[in-house]
């Protein structure tokens, strides 16, 4: 039951966040609704026993990204209100349909089994420790983790190539035409 | 020595071949006297080789060179019998005169060398048509001489209307050559073979008389081309703008003949088909009739001699359409003399003249021109048929075999001997015109007596013209029996066996032909030439504007449909579609671009949308919902 | 073994590459470079034609690496009598025409690569026994061909460039549907996915309505290529536009994959088909003939002339192949190489008078042989191998074609005898009014007659025109056991019975044309 | 009230919903990207409330890896709308619209 209210808490707290998030007119709001949404998935992945994850969870997301999107915001100087009206034609009702149409069906979909719970926590055992994790990390999926050290490697890199040659690359002729 | 025989073909190839590229180094008349010498050696050769059959100590022979197109079965074979040996004995007998003459006549043309190579490049072709062995090699040889002959027609390309006429003998040529070209597919695909011994062997086995029939039609039909008979005859007048010496050779004794020689080596196809050897006579006697008309008006001294030609090949066409080979054997030899010989004098003329073709302002050249002169009496009499000379003998012996055949045959004698009054008449007023008479030609011109290398072949020509009816007089056969071992498949025509009715007939043509010379003597011996005019001459000098009608008829809307392909079905429908494909997705292309507005969220919310819906039809698919 | 094959293929790649790396300050060495690079191949064919075993059908020097087991995928090439020739031809015209190309200033290196290019995708698709490999090579083609006729193409060239791609793009896409669905059927037979091994399709056993769509999904592209009246139209704008060298290609060597497709893959693979539907094949063959020659006659710029004229003996090809006779196919197999020396040789004389002149209308020339004797020899020495004169190697194509036409398709073969006439008429009204008369423009008084290098081009054609039409027997002994071979696959597999003429032939009554 | 996977489930697609809401309806770069990273945190949940209902620990592992490639992710698309940045001075994807057809 202590279990139950922690999640109902933290899940309002996810909503609110992500809500504001989505609403908000000044970006660095809508970053610190998403900053409350992450925490509160943290929250969850330690109701779930992913203690690991959990950790990772508001090291990386809550601690590295958001940061970084919070750097980014105050570098590139955004952190103002922005002009909220929509220009592209039905554009507004058509993503609010389709957010209710997706939510809509996952529920629809995923009722018949979640909701009733008859697939409920039937291992209790789980254990979401780094030890865990690591032999089934490095025994099963060894390839595909060495796999995403590439990738870092290459992200890094082309980040670095971006900041590197993108404001000194050669920039388009001004042509005073108001991109369409 | 048979197995030799490719060397008659072999010498003047060499011959051609060498003075393509080194005419220009031989020079003149050093190219002129190569080139004389392989024919001349040609001519030796085959005397040397063809002796035999007379004594009948050789036989015929077929002789295989090599395998040619295999995929046919058809090889490079060669046929040397007595039909071959008289024909390669007149082409390069003949040829070896011209050649002769040719190196006086062309004498100072800056390209005497070329003209050598292709004189020799023809006597080639024509040897091996002549002595193919089969219908393909007789094929070559049928396209080949097209070939010479268009070269020496439009040998001076300069002049418009030489390349003009070479063309247009090509292209007819090949109209009858589309018919031979027919015949050898139907041969090939009912006998498998295109051997002329195996065909001629198995045909009354093989054919049934309708496929003969068919067979022996096409054939004529590329008689009429390579021969200049109705009604693909226009090429041969015009053909007259090539040199003289060519006109001599190729359209007149040698080439032209070719179709009589076809029919006559193909008899015994026609033998199987009726109906064919009587359209063949037809259309003989009816050119024959038809070509003197128009000779007698022309005003051209050669274009006279080319309807001549066309006149005297009817006959030849007449004599082996109704299977009397060995008379259009025998008239083909003497008129490759006799006109060659005319011919080679009117280019006497023409040379001497300064090159003046128009009869009108001739005249009176006897005395100027006296060996000229003598030759074309000889000449003249001989193709007007007075006794003794050739002429008589051999157009005699056609005329009376169709007498004897009787039926049809009856009328196309009749046909055929008012052509025999109207030829007197024609080179008569020829002759007149050329050689009797005031002079009429201008003051600047001074004719002459031409060089000895040019009247030499005159002379050995007149005596060839004068004795040669005695190969084959109606007492002693030579020729006939000469000709046995080529015609043993066949049933001949002869002339009838009463030497009684033979001199009847005779005497009948005698007292027309000198009935035509007297009229024309008279009408053209004037000091004053007669004016020609009047609706005949109207008509026949412009040859009843036969050329005028296919150009009309032929010439004019192939040219308009192919230039409506091209231009409607070509570049309008068919482009059009192609081009209007290309707009259609073009515009298409255009139309769906307009969703690539380059808002990434619009983007974003078509693929919402659309994983929404697969979402959904999952869902559903599944049975979930 | 000695991978004969794939050494030729690789030969005009390693020049190609070799041509490129060439240092930018020595353009000088190109033309050479790339000269020698394309001899080697042509070395190469001849080693393979003096090795090649007649008298056999099957393939020879063959060599199989398989790339993907259960997808049927490998580098497998072979060769016999029917791509034999083709290839030789190939390696014969490249070297000719790149040495033709010396005008070429503008981007010469891209240029002689990009003819490299061609010559190895060519090579290629006439000895792939793979059907994707040989798809492969089939679109390369396109690439190197596309950048010849829009770079170095004269006036319309984009036009004529895109119009090429898109037509055989088109095509090309029926083929891969039908190469794919044929290889999943031939899969099923040897235990596989999927299978693109042309010898494991001969014995498929496919029912005639399969063999129908397959023929029509094949036979779409190569009639394209061919090309057929009426998906012809691309080809006088390709032909017009492109440079010399890529003219000579294109009908010397390209349209042949059309031809050459017809007969290894519609013949061989769906027999069924190919006899129900060879008489609308030759019909279509012989509208080609007639309506190219008569097309040919009044176009005014002598380039198109020839091209459509290619469309005129491209259907005497295409009716000796589907009039199903040992001797059409041979002929026309024959005739394949024939057009591509006499054609070739056209073009490549063409490109030469240009290079004076810069125009093509034949209203600009008149006379000019009198100024260029020898060049007008030799265009007339063409002319008449390509109208099919006896002794050279045209006429031996077109009689053994029609003569073996004649058994199946009687009234064909004797209309197409018609293309004989039309072929005179355009190549010798053209000849007059190009060569003959006196010199009407005083711009060509001043022509340069034929030099030595140009003569060196044509002189090999000559011969080889020449020997083929006087002694073809050595070139007929190879084509002939393969072509019997796929006579008698067809014989084999349906109830048909290819007629051999002779007496006992039987002409089935409703074609026996005359009577 | 007992906790089960489904109500993690439950709440993970309505922050996905709201994560895709926010690609489609806001027009700023950056909170574009935070949606994007809202909708990969809601599918890390359904992973994790899987990997516990099932007892298995794969779940947690291919969290892991999202987690990963999402920082990769976010690195270099920072980057790039940094860089972007500095050519327009503006973060307005409406903007940006060269790709117009």
């Amino acid at each position: 039951m202590a279990e139950f209210v922690v999640f109902a808490v933290f899940a309002l707290a996810a909503l609110a966040g992500a809500f504001v998030m989505l609403v908000a007119r000044n970006p660095v709001y809508s970053a610190i609704g998403l900053l409350t949404t992450m925490f509160s998935i943290a929250v969850f992945y330690v109701l779930l026993d992913a203690h690991f994850i959990a950790a990772i969870q508001v090291i990386i997301y809550t601690g590295a990204v958001m940061t970084l999107f919070m750097f980014v915001i105050m570098m590139i100087g955004v952190d103002r209100d922005e002009d909220t009206s929509e220009r592209l034609p039905y554009q507004r009702p058509i993503g609010i349909i389709l957010a209710i149409g997706f939510a809509g069906v996952i529920v629809v979909a995923g009722s018949g089994a979640w909701v009733t719970g008859s697939a409920s926590f039937a291992v209790p055992d789980l254990n979401g420790t780094i030890e865990t994790i690591a032999d089934e990390l490095f025994g099963t999926w060894t390839v595909p983790f060495l796999g995403t050290v590439f990738l870092l490697t290459i992200a890094a890199v082309g980040t670095i190539a971006l900041a590197r040659y993108g404001p000194t690359g050669p920039r388009p002729v001004d042509d005073g035409e108001e991109p369409t | 020595m048979t197995d030799l025989i490719w060397l008659l073909i072999a010498l003047p190839a060499v011959g051609a071949a060498v003075l393509v590229f080194l005419g220009r180094r031989l020079g003149e008349p050093g190219a002129g006297w190569l080139a004389t010498v392989t024919v001349a050696a040609s001519f030796a050769f085959a005397v040397v080789s063809g002796v035999g059959f007379v004594g009948g100590t050789v036989h015929p022979a077929t002789v295989e060179l090599f395998s040619w197109i295999p995929a046919l079965g058809v090889d490079a074979t060669l046929l040397w019998d007595p039909l071959a040996v008289t024909m390669t004995l007149v082409v390069t007998g003949v040829g070896a005169l011209i050649h002769l003459y040719a190196i006086g006549y062309m004498h100072g043309d800056p390209r005497f060398g070329r003209f050598f190579a292709y004189l020799n490049l023809f006597i080639a072709s024509m040897l091996t048509l002549v002595l193919a062995g089969n219908f393909a090699v007789m094929f070559v040889g049928w396209e080949l001489v097209g070939l010479s002959s268009y070269l020496l027609i439009s040998f001076w390309f300069e002049r418009p209307s030489a390349a003009a006429a070479g063309k247009k003998a090509f292209i007819v040529n090949r109209i009858g050559d589309w018919g031979f070209l027919v015949a050898l597919m139907v041969i090939f695909a009912a006998f498998g073979t295109l051997d002329f011994g195996t065909v001629f062997g198995s045909a009354p086995e093989v054919l049934s008389v309708g496929t003969a029939t068919v067979i022996t039609l096409l054939l004529l039909v590329g008689a009429t081309g390579k021969s200049a008979q109705l009604p693909l005859y226009v090429w041969l007048p015009d053909a007259m703008e090539g040199p003289t010496p060519v006109s001599a050779l190729i359209h007149a004794a040698t080439m032209v003949t070719a179709g009589v020689y076809m029919i006559a080596r193909t008899g015994a196809l026609f033998e199987l088909a009726p109906v064919s050897q009587a359209i063949v006579a037809t259309v003989g006697v009816l050119t024959a009739l038809f070509a003197a008309t128009i000779a007698i008006s022309q005003r051209d001294i050669k274009r006279v001699l080319a309807y001549s030609t066309i006149s005297q090949i009817g006959y030849m066409i007449f004599g082996v359409g109704m299977a009397a080979y060995t008379a259009g054997m025998f008239h083909l030899v003497t008129h490759a003399f006799f006109k060659a010989l005319l011919f080679l004098g009117a280019g006497s003329v023409i040379h001497a003249l300064g090159g003046e073709q128009d009869m009108r302002k001739m005249g009176g050249l006897r005395t100027v021109m006296p060996v000229t002169f003598w030759t074309m009496v000889i000449a003249w009499l001989a193709i007007s048929g007075v006794f003794p000379l050739a002429g008589f003998w051999s157009k005699d012996e056609i005329l009376g075999a169709a007498f004897a055949k009787g039926g049809l045959y009856t009328g196309l004698w009749a046909i055929g001997l008012f052509t025999a009054f109207l030829t007197a008449f024609y080179m008569t007023r020829w002759l007149a015109m050329t050689f009797l008479g005031e002079p009429r030609w201008s003051d600047d011109v001074h004719p002459h007596e031409s060089p000895w290398v040019m009247t030499g072949p005159l002379v050995i020509l007149a005596f060839a013209s004068t004795f040669a009816g005695a190969l084959n007089t109606p007492w002693r056969l030579a020729l006939e029996r000469f000709l046995e071992p080529s015609f043993e498949l066949v049933t001949q025509s002869l002339p009838p066996e009463s030497i009684g009715v033979v001199a009847a007939l005779a005497g009948l043509s005698l007292v027309l032909v000198v009935l035509g010379i007297v009229v024309a003597w008279r009408r053209y011996t004037t000091a004053e030439l007669p004016a020609e005019a009047g609706r005949f001459w109207y008509v026949t000098l412009h040859g009843y504007w036969v050329d005028d009608l296919y150009g009309r008829v032929f010439v004019l809307p192939g040219k308009a449909l192919s230039a409506w392909f091209a231009a409607v079905l070509d570049g309008t429908v068919i482009d059009g579609i192609v081009n209007g494909l290309g707009r259609t997705v073009r515009g298409f292309g255009a139309a769906m671009s307009t969703l690539q507005s380059g808002w990434v969220r619009s983007y974003a919310a078509v693929f919402g949308g659309g994983v929404l819906v697969l979402l959904v039809w999952t869902l559903v698919h599944g049975g979930v919902i | 073994m000695f991978p004969a094959l794939s050494v030729l293929i690789l030969l005009p790649v390693l020049g190609a590459v070799a041509v490129a790396a060439l240092p930018k300050r020595r353009p000088e060495l190109v033309f050479p470079m790339a000269l020698a690079a394309s001899a080697l191949p042509l070395g190469m064919a001849l080693w393979v034609l003096w090795n090649f075993e007649a008298g056999e059908a099957g393939f020879q020097m063959i060599e199989a690496a398989v790339w993907s087991e259960t997808l049927g995928i490998g580098w497998k090439l072979g060769i016999d009598g029917i791509s034999l020739f083709l290839v030789v031809l190939t390696a014969v015209l490249f070297p000719l025409a790149i040495a033709a190309s010396r005008s070429i200033a503008d981007r010469t290196k891209a240029y002689m690569v990009s003819m490299l290019v061609l010559e190895a995708g060519l090579l290629g698709v006439f000895v792939s026994l793979d059907l994707l490999v040989f798809f492969a090579f089939f679109e390369i083609v396109l690439v190197p061909m596309y950048l010849l006729i829009g770079i170095w193409g004269s006036g319309n060239r984009a036009y004529a460039a895109l119009k090429f791609v898109l037509y055989t793009a088109f095509g090309s896409a029926f083929l891969l549907a039908g190469i794919i669905a044929l290889a999943l059927i031939t899969g099923d037979q040897v235990g596989a996915t999927a299978s693109f091994d042309f010898r494991d399709m001969l014995d498929l056993g496919l029912s005639s309505s399969t063999q129908l769509w397959l023929f029509a999904a094949f036979g779409i592209a190569f009639a394209i290529k061919v090309p057929l009246f009426p998906l012809h139209t691309w080809l006088p704008d390709a032909h017009t536009e492109a440079p010399t060298a890529g003219s000579v290609v294109l009908a010397g060597v390209l349209l042949k994959m059309g031809t050459y497709g017809f007969l290894r893959f519609n013949l061989t693979l769906f027999p069924q088909a190919s006899v129900d539907l060879a008489e609308v094949m030759a019909v279509l063959g012989v509208i080609g003939i007639i309506y190219g020659a008569a097309v040919a006659i009044v176009q005014p710029d002598v380039k198109r002339l020839v091209a459509y004229s290619s469309i005129s003996h491209l259907g005497f090809i295409l009716l000796g192949t589907f009039a199903l006779t040992r001797q059409g196919i041979q002929g026309g197999v024959f005739q394949m190489v024939s057009h591509g020396l006499t054609t070739g040789a056209l073009f490549l004389l063409i490109g030469m008078l240009y290079d004076r002149r810069h125009t093509r209308r034949i209203d600009a020339y008149g006379g000019i042989a009198s100024v260029m004797p020898v060049y007008a020899g030799v265009f007339l020495f063409m002319a008449f191998a390509s109208a099919g004169l006896p002794s050279l190697s045209g006429f031996v194509g077109e009689f053994t074609i029609l003569l073996g036409s004649y058994p199946t398709v009687p009234g064909l073969a004797i209309v197409a005898g018609f293309g004989v006439i039309l072929a005179a008429i355009y190549l010798l009204w053209a000849y007059e009014r190009i060569f003959t008369g006196p010199v009407v423009h005083p711009e060509n008084e001043g022509l340069k007659d034929l030099v030595a290098r140009e003569v060196a081009i044509v002189a090999p054609l000559i011969v080889l025109i020449v020997a083929l039409g006087v002694y073809p027997k050595p070139m007929l002994d190879r084509i002939g056991p393969s072509v019997d071979a796929v006579i008698e696959r067809i014989e084999a597999t349906t109830d048909y019975v290819a007629p051999i003429p002779g007496p006992t032939l039987v002409v089935r009554a409703d074609e026996a044309g005359e009577d | 009230m007992t906790l089960t996977a489904g109500w993690f489930m439950g709440l993970a697609a309505v922050l996905f919903a709201l994560g895709g809401a926010g690609v489609l309806l806001r027009r700023n770069a950056l909170v574009m990207f935070m949606s994007i990273e809202l909708m990969l945190n809601a599918v890390n949940l359904t992973f994790v409330a899987a990997s516990k209902a099932l007892g298995q620990v794969e779940g947690q592992v291919a969290t892991l890896f999202v987690i990963v490639v999402a920082a990769a992710e976010v690195t270099v698309g920072l980057a790039i709308i940094v860089a972007i940045f500095h050519r327009r001075a503006s973060a307005d994807v409406d903007e940006f619209a060269e790709l117009r057809g």
